[in-house]
């Protein structure tokens, strides 16, 4: 059992692997997102509060948990590499954290686009946005502490711990909303019971979602195949692998 | 291969420092009332081994043992027999000499000062014993480095360039306690670049 | 004779107080430099008194944060220069030990004395006396959880050149709850509403910090001394 | 062939500036840390909206002040510390020219590189952007004179351990002028009144220091090498 | 009392350091072609002279003067002929060996990379150029600071115990830089604890 995961964890397969699925996540994400986009964008109904303005949910909340999703995933590739020692996960770790930040940024971005019409101000020191804005201070204090270090395994595993201990911000910032009374939107999708968005606003934001999770995997392919690279330079099968 | 039940073994030991494989599978063995010389020209990684030996540096493959056991199995106790002095003197400037050893040597074993004004004594820099770190001479804080390797009287010595900055006198200081300390009973590891002249079991490895 | 495991906490914490003691102007330094800190604002504000007291909470709270993190940055850098973390990483006690104890004594050197120097800046900033009981306590809890957040940060950064800033940037986000509750805290104790439910929540960030930081501070510096 | 002033200059302007872009990502540092400065500000305020455009220019200027000074620590220290700036000091072209240099290279990663970020933080704070000129100016004159004034510190507590903390004991008085003609001047631009003279009195205070601050700083490091 | 008009005088120079007087009314001179070995006990002052010998330090009585001039008087002239290295070999870790030489070198005077390395070359560490000083070795770094004392050309060579970390091969190298230095008209001032195999023209000196 654990023989076959170490050697699931082994950079040629980690390398072979990733080639293999990052085609698929792209293909897939291309038809979740062009559904999400055409149906959220063209055909669901206008809000009745906010009229067209609402349509950059269609980018803003699927950029918002993707956020928070890379991060967990960063932190756990993280754990994972720091406890088994299993030199992958730093691998993972590394391609993910530039990606969450992307998403941490467009998650901002959308955000304060859309506060504009909504609170008449692009930025407000609300604890949703001000703890947003903490966990892209976090993606990048990760990079930069990776970075900092002259040798890489140092810097990998001291990053792994950072992002273990900045995971205490995922749940603030998920329950921001609850634990203080804020501007920002309760949530509204993962609501138990009803949701009090009608399906036919709820499918093409449900599909972008998913759409963006597969781009998250997509792009998590291509970096970790660079990262891996980068990594094993010194290694017989990826001079073989260059070479051929 | 055998496992020095009653001393120090390292076994195929290998390290890669950003691209340079800088130990390639060294082994040695080292037991009690033996000294190993371990010299080799510059950058060949003897510090680098130092550092494996004493555990602050984990070895990419290979294993170091102490008395039969996995050095990181038994860390503590393996450290509290060992005493380790780097290529600098590891100490406080602004403490004197003597509160610099209590801190140190305090942590290893229960010591009192007059203990620690004996091993600077011995170490031929009693007279600095209440004077700032700071202050001190290259070779005076080399010798209250040395005094603080004798005060916590651990069996085994991993000592980098002892003998850098001590005059002829200090030179001689340092052999002979290196001596008295082998024929005590200890073992000594001791990178140097010159013939060493300590009458005891000694052996000598040769880095390249 | 073996050293136990509090004999040798005693020691560090005396090497520690030691060293600071030996030069008391330094001892001083984060203390005055909270003492300035707060009279910046006011200055920066173009003396307008009226918002000075409707912002005191936060001021202080900012400034208390600034000096611990500021002074954080020597925690383990010092002795990792000089060659002596190596000496103590290896004196047989495990990692753990040295860390507490010298996070305690740093916490002793900034954050309590902080908090003793604290009601001063609050009479100065305009902060009732009826508010001091919870601005002692908020401020004592929350320099303790920080100074254990900045070992974490300090161990990650012990060996980098610069890393003073580097550790304020690991720092200030996970401290950032922390500012949140602690003025909140004290800005409730101000308008006399009760200030129980945040004082509540920082004691509880504050023992949550102190059993998890110190195995991740010990982690954090084995990483980097290597 | 002897080498001149000009050239020595540049020479170890190109030697900052190559040590700093070495790292990358130290060398965003400060600026991180004015963005992390900044948005405490408002955290510690309890998000009371109304207070934070009121006091925008203050706590930019604050967090401009102690994110130069957190940089400056290492301006003289860490060449102090390997033993590099004995051979500066011998290369045969005076104290000063190498001074003058390390300053200069100073503000420009931590100084300049903060005025180019200011527009998003002043945006962040809501000052509006009719005032951009005025705070732009105004900050740009402040950080010069900042890193001069910080020069001399550095150079005053270069053989110290901990510098920092005295070192901004040191500087914080002298910089306590600017910050108030600082953040003076952008609150006049933000109300829409004449922030000129204001202004004139940043340039002279910049002028002046720029002029007497690199003997001082000499001085000073001449006095801590020996 | 000759003001040796072509070379280093140092004229009874007394330094304290705290309450102790260190250096007691030096007095030595060294003219082209020339080897002072200043060698003694830990602690009694080499580095100190050393460093009033380079004006870093200001005796509290006495002169140096350096072809007829007081070096306070003339100090750029005279900074631009010497080179010191000292105790610490005193490179930046986050810049490579070569780009430590360009910049300190480069500002006594105008060199070109190539020059650089074969300075670099001739020390044995031409493998390092382009490695930071952060990881090389002890003995790497000190062979660094001898290859920035070459390219320097000065003409006054201060150096503290430069052999300090330098296995056998480095010592011989650093004896024949020495002595083809001494040979091409330079005068040199050497720090060491041992005695010196320059063939030159020698001479000793012992503080005490
Ligand atoms: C800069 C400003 C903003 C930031 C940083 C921000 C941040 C976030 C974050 C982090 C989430 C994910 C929360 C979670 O998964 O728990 C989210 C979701 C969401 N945001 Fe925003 N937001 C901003 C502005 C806005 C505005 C102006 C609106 C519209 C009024 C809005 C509406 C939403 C909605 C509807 C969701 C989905 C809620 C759910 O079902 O969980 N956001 N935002
Ligand atoms: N990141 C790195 N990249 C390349 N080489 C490195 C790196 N880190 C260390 N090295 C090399 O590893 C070796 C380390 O050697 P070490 O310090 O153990 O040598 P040593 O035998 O103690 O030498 P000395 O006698 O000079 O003290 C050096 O040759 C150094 O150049
Ligand atoms: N503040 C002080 N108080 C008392 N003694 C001091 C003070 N500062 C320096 N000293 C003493 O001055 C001497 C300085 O000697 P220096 O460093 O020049 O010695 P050295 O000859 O180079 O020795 P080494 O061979 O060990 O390098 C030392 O003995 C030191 O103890
Ligand atoms: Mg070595
Ligand atoms: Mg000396």
């Amino acid at each position: 059992m654990w023989t076959w995961f170490y050697k699931l964890a082994s950079p040629p397969y980690v390398y072979a692997a990733a080639a293999a699925l990052a085609p698929w996540f792209l293909g897939l994400a291309a038809i979740t997102v062009g559904y999400g986009l055409v149906d959220g964008l063209v055909y669901a109904p206008p809000d009745y509060q906010q009229g067209d303005a609402f349509r950059i949910i269609y980018v803003h909340a699927p950029s918002a948990w993707l956020s928070l999703f890379a991060y967990t995933s960063m932190a756990l590739a993280g754990a994972i590499a720091l406890v088994w020692r299993i030199k992958m996960g730093h691998a993972v770790a590394a391609a993910s954290a530039p990606i969450g930040a992307s998403f941490t940024v467009l998650a901002l971005v959308t955000g304060s686009l859309w506060g504009r019409p909504m609170w008449g101000t692009y930025w407000a020191w609300d604890p949703r946005l001000t703890s947003e804005l903490i966990l892209l201070f976090l993606y990048v204090g990760v990079m930069s502490l990776r970075s900092a270090f002259e040798d890489p395994s140092r810097g990998d595993r001291a990053a792994a711990l950072l992002g273990i201990v900045g995971l205490v911000n995922v749940p603030i910032i998920h329950y921001s909303v609850t634990w203080w009374n804020s501007l920002h939107q309760g949530a509204t999708v993962a609501k138990l019971g009803k949701p009090p968005m009608p399906g036919s606003m709820l499918w093409p934001l449900l599909s972008m979602l998913l759409g963006f999770m597969l781009f998250y995997g997509a792009v998590l392919c291509m970096r970790l195949r660079g990262e891996v690279l980068n990594r094993e330079r010194q290694a017989k099968w990826v001079r073989e692998a260059i070479k051929s | 291969m055998n496992m020095a039940a009653d001393g120090l073994s390292v076994e195929k030991v290998h390290v890669w420092r950003g691209d340079r494989h800088v130990l390639r599978g060294v082994s040695l063995s080292l037991g009690p009332r033996q000294l190993l010389h371990v010299s080799g020209p510059n950058g060949t990684g003897k510090t680098t081994l130092l550092r494996v030996v004493c555990g602050l540096l984990r070895p990419e493959q290979g294993q170091v043992s102490w008395r039969g056991h996995s050095i990181s199995s038994a860390r503590s106790e393996y450290q509290a027999t060992l005493a380790y002095a780097s290529h600098e003197p590891a100490l406080k400037g602004d403490l004197t000499a003597l509160e610099n050893l209590r801190f140190a040597v305090g942590l290893k074993r229960r010591v009192t000062a007059d203990e620690l004004r004996s091993a600077l004594q011995r170490t031929g820099v009693a007279a600095c014993a209440d004077l700032p770190a700071r202050v001190l001479s290259a070779g005076q804080r080399r010798r209250v480095a040395m005094a603080r390797v004798l005060a916590m009287s651990a069996s085994l010595w991993l000592l980098d360039e002892p003998f850098t900055n001590l005059d002829a006198a200090g030179s001689d200081v340092m052999s002979s306690l290196l001596q008295s300390h082998v024929a005590g009973g200890g073992s000594a590891l001791v990178v140097a670049h010159h013939e060493l002249t300590v009458e005891c079991d000694m052996r000598r490895m040769e880095l390249a | 004779m073996r050293v136990g495991a509090f004999e040798a906490f005693g020691l560090v914490v005396r090497r520690e107080l030691c060293l600071s003691f030996r030069r008391p102007d330094q001892l001083l330094q984060p203390l005055v430099f909270f003492l300035i800190v707060t009279t910046l604002f006011p200055l920066g504000l173009s003396l307008q008194l009226s918002l000075l007291r409707d912002m005191a909470p936060g001021v202080l709270w900012v400034a208390a944060l600034l000096s611990s993190l500021l002074s954080l940055d020597s925690l383990f850098k010092s002795d990792a220069d000089d060659g002596t973390l190596e000496q103590l990483a290896l004196c047989g006690q495990g990692l753990t030990v040295i860390v507490v104890a010298k996070t305690f004594a740093h916490w002793l050197v900034t954050g309590a004395a902080l908090v003793l120097v604290s009601p001063v800046v609050g009479t100065a900033l305009g902060i009732p006396g009826a508010a001091f009981a919870t601005m002692l306590l908020s401020l004592g809890l929350g320099t303790l959880t920080l100074s254990w957040l900045g070992a974490i940060g300090a161990g990650l950064t012990v060996g980098l050149k610069r890393g003073n800033v580097l550790l304020s940037l690991i720092v200030l986000p996970l401290a950032m709850p922390l500012l949140i509750f602690g003025a909140g805290a004290t800005d409730r104790a101000i308008s006399g509403t009760s200030a129980v439910g945040a004082l509540y929540f920082l004691a509880a960030l504050c023992v949550f910090t102190c059993t998890l930081a110190p195995f991740a501070a010990t982690v954090a510096l084995r990483i980097t001394l290597e």
